[in-house]
């Protein structure tokens, strides 16, 4: 493809008239009665704010702290889950994958963007994009080079395409360098991205292309 | 149905080109938040499930589905379920002022103090199932070819593939037809299929990866044969 | 490849709106008639084939392939050639300035006297094949499901059926290796298959038709087996 | 869909600025020697003017009512063709296919635009649309409703996707009440549509909507 002729994708400006559009159809629905502001608000504010990767974060060092929570995660991860208050839509049937020393998970939808809402929030950009979800399949050592991640030659990639209603999130290595640390210390290293799988854990200070996993 | 919205595998999509994790907002605008608790608040009237509105973003036009950005299409799914379900209807979309009141349609808006009881309960798609699993764990399963207009969590690239039965997650709600409104259970498994078998080249040493997707048992059958019933 | 040229059985993209026959022009702007033409005259330079051609309007992105009209994807490809062949550099679309002259390149333009005894002309695609032809009319076969990342002439939609070949056409140039500059020869099929096969649903009363695809030896196996060789 | 949401797909205005680009380029490579401007214009002359259905036109009606042509025609079309003086690019490597009482055929090409070029010219629009192309393997009674053309339910469709080099002439039922006509003056009545298979040949003054071929 050449330069000049390819368009953006970047998409998060639609034009005017759909910001109108929408405004109109929300004074529609509420003068009909069919939502309310103060729910819509509510909504936003509950997805923008209380509801993210810091739920799994503290999922993810539980697990690394806590043997027996870590083994519920790995048999019964919806109960686990909900154990810690983590529950609602799109996290109704939870799975966990584990990556270790020789197996490396992915996860995608390629049909939709279902994702695991109590655990990491709402998807990132890319986690809904085409070229994610066209990829993650077909070349996931590609789609991780992207993320600055590399792995062993003797690491096999699971990936997990999101197709029915069961929601996977990925239990990241836990860093060397991290012995004795408290669960909510070891939270704060554990960033979304690791749990959807493109990237791994790192120590700050470590080398950020990933390429090693702690030094 | 054969839709630009199954996109495993397709080709000439360029790269992903993350924002950083540490900068992305939620969302981008303030018309995507908009559209995202409209969304989600006009769901709880109980007039469509989510089978139905996946369907509703991936009918419209290919070109459409892709050049639109993630919310664009929760708008057309949105606008178009409001005016089949007859919630709202052309002339109010056009007018913007409102010809009829849902009091007539006996529905009741979602409540911000029900957020905590019921979007954040979440609601299980698991059901009792009539008829015992066909297929064990270690099966080996070939993916139905069937091609049918309407909705299907199929994704084309595993088509006609052979994989193994790793896990039965028991029977749920089967999206295929919870998409056309009947609400029915069939037994729900995750099967692994290696990269060869899907793309079928060879894989560059040790490049071989596994690819689990799940499944209703409509959409297998057992290899050589029809499904087990 | 998988890309969104391959339309057969796609769903949403609503009505086919012909213009009436008696109406309707060859060319409908200038820039249609000139890009046209610029890639037959581009081609005859002998640095692509037809299927080269072809592949590199299919690489583009997906939704840029179905946003565009006919004469703009033939732009994308034709400038995608020029540039990936070295007969125009980045800096002379950039500039529109020649910086080096194809000279240096060999090439001698298409004139316009020769039209008739090359382009009316045409040229033979037929040649001689090494191997006798692996199949017979009347065999039934299957169609293979690799997806190669290459430019390939099996339309998804035929992907994994199986139909009866109906006729040897002979040998023809392998578009999927010509793609890549390698002209080989293989046996190409006429192969008939049921609409039900293809699309798997119950046909209605007397619905049922055929369809007819060309492919080559290698985009075929036997039923149940690998390909005669 | 929604009307306001369906952008048109009438695609024949690009941007102003590949209106400029396309000259800029044809410049660039005529200053380079790669391309001459007579050829060009002499290009477009050809399948503007020249070469069009009305060749194709003739191959029929010659096949109507020359039984020997007609017979050298359905065994090899290539050859019968050229005898006419009809041929080049895009039509190396004809079949001709035949309707009868029981069988309509109808042409495609679903990945590209592959069609006959030396006997009906260049392409229409809508043969090379994403509609038809995705539609004709799918729904072909749908397609030639959409031409106004309704077919017995006794008459079988077979549909030929151009997926090679090989090229694809419908031979048209002749309709009743043209016995005894020039070959000429049928000619006259063969249209484009009807080679293509898309539509069904009918006598001026006859029902337009082709539910019955003759009255």
């Amino acid at each position: 493809m050449t330069s000049d002729d390819h368009h953006s994708h970047d998409h998060t400006e639609p034009p005017d008239s759909l910001t109108l559009k929408v405004k109109a159809l929300e004074s529609l629905l509420v003068e009909k009665g069919l939502v309310s502001e103060e729910t819509l608000d509510a909504l936003i504010e509950t997805y923008e704010h209380k509801v993210g990767p810091r739920n799994g974060s503290h999922v993810v060092a539980k697990a690394w702290t806590d043997p027996e929570f870590k083994a519920w995660l790995l048999k019964d991860a919806t109960g686990a889950i909900a154990s810690l208050g983590f529950t609602g839509r799109q996290g109704e049937h939870m799975q966990v994958v584990e990556n270790t020393d020789t197996v490396h998970n992915l996860v995608v939808c390629t049909l939709c963007s279902c994702y695991p809402w109590p655990v990491l929030g709402l998807p990132p950009v890319w986690y809904k994009s085409a070229p994610y979800r066209a990829r993650a399949v077909r070349d996931p050592r590609g789609v991780l080079a992207e993320f600055g991640t590399q792995l062993d030659g003797d690491v096999r990639i699971e990936v997990w395409d999101s197709t029915a209603e069961m929601r996977y999130l990925v239990l990241p290595q836990r860093p060397m360098g991290t012995e004795g640390w408290p669960e909510e210390k070891l939270a704060d290293l554990v960033t979304r991205n690791s749990m959807i799988g493109v990237e791994k854990i790192s120590l700050p200070g470590d080398d950020p292309s990933g390429d090693r996993e702690v030094l | 149905m054969r839709g630009s919205h199954d996109l495993g595998g397709l080709e000439g999509l360029g790269p992903i080109s993350p924002e950083a994790e540490s900068c992305e907002p939620v969302f981008h605008a303030d018309w995507e938040k908009r559209i995202f608790a409209l969304t989600l608040a006009a769901g709880f009237l109980g007039q469509w499930n989510l089978d139905e509105s996946r369907h509703a973003r991936e009918r419209q036009s290919p070109d459409d589905y892709l050049r639109h950005s993630y919310y664009e299409n929760w708008w057309v799914g949105l606008k178009t379920l409001l005016l089949e379900k007859g919630l709202v209807s052309e002339e109010e979309f056009d007018s913007r002022e409102p010809r009829f009141q849902a009091s007539s349609l006996e529905l009741s808006a979602l409540q911000a103090e029900d957020i905590a009881g019921i979007i954040l309960k979440g609601s299980s798609v698991e059901m009792q199932a009539e008829k015992a699993p066909g297929f064990r764990v270690g099966d080996q399963v070939k993916v139905r070819q069937d091609i049918t207009t309407g909705h299907t969590r199929i994704p084309t690239y595993v088509r006609g593939r052979v994989g193994i039965i790793e896990r039965h997650h028991g029977a749920h709600v089967f999206a295929d037809r919870n998409a056309l409104g009947r609400r029915e259970a069939e037994h729900l498994y995750s099967i692994r299929f290696l990269s060869r078998e899907i793309w079928r080249e060879e894989p560059e040493e040790n490049a071989d990866f596994g690819v689990r997707v799940d499944l209703w048992e409509p959409h297998l059958e057992e290899v050589g044969g029809v499904a087990r019933k």
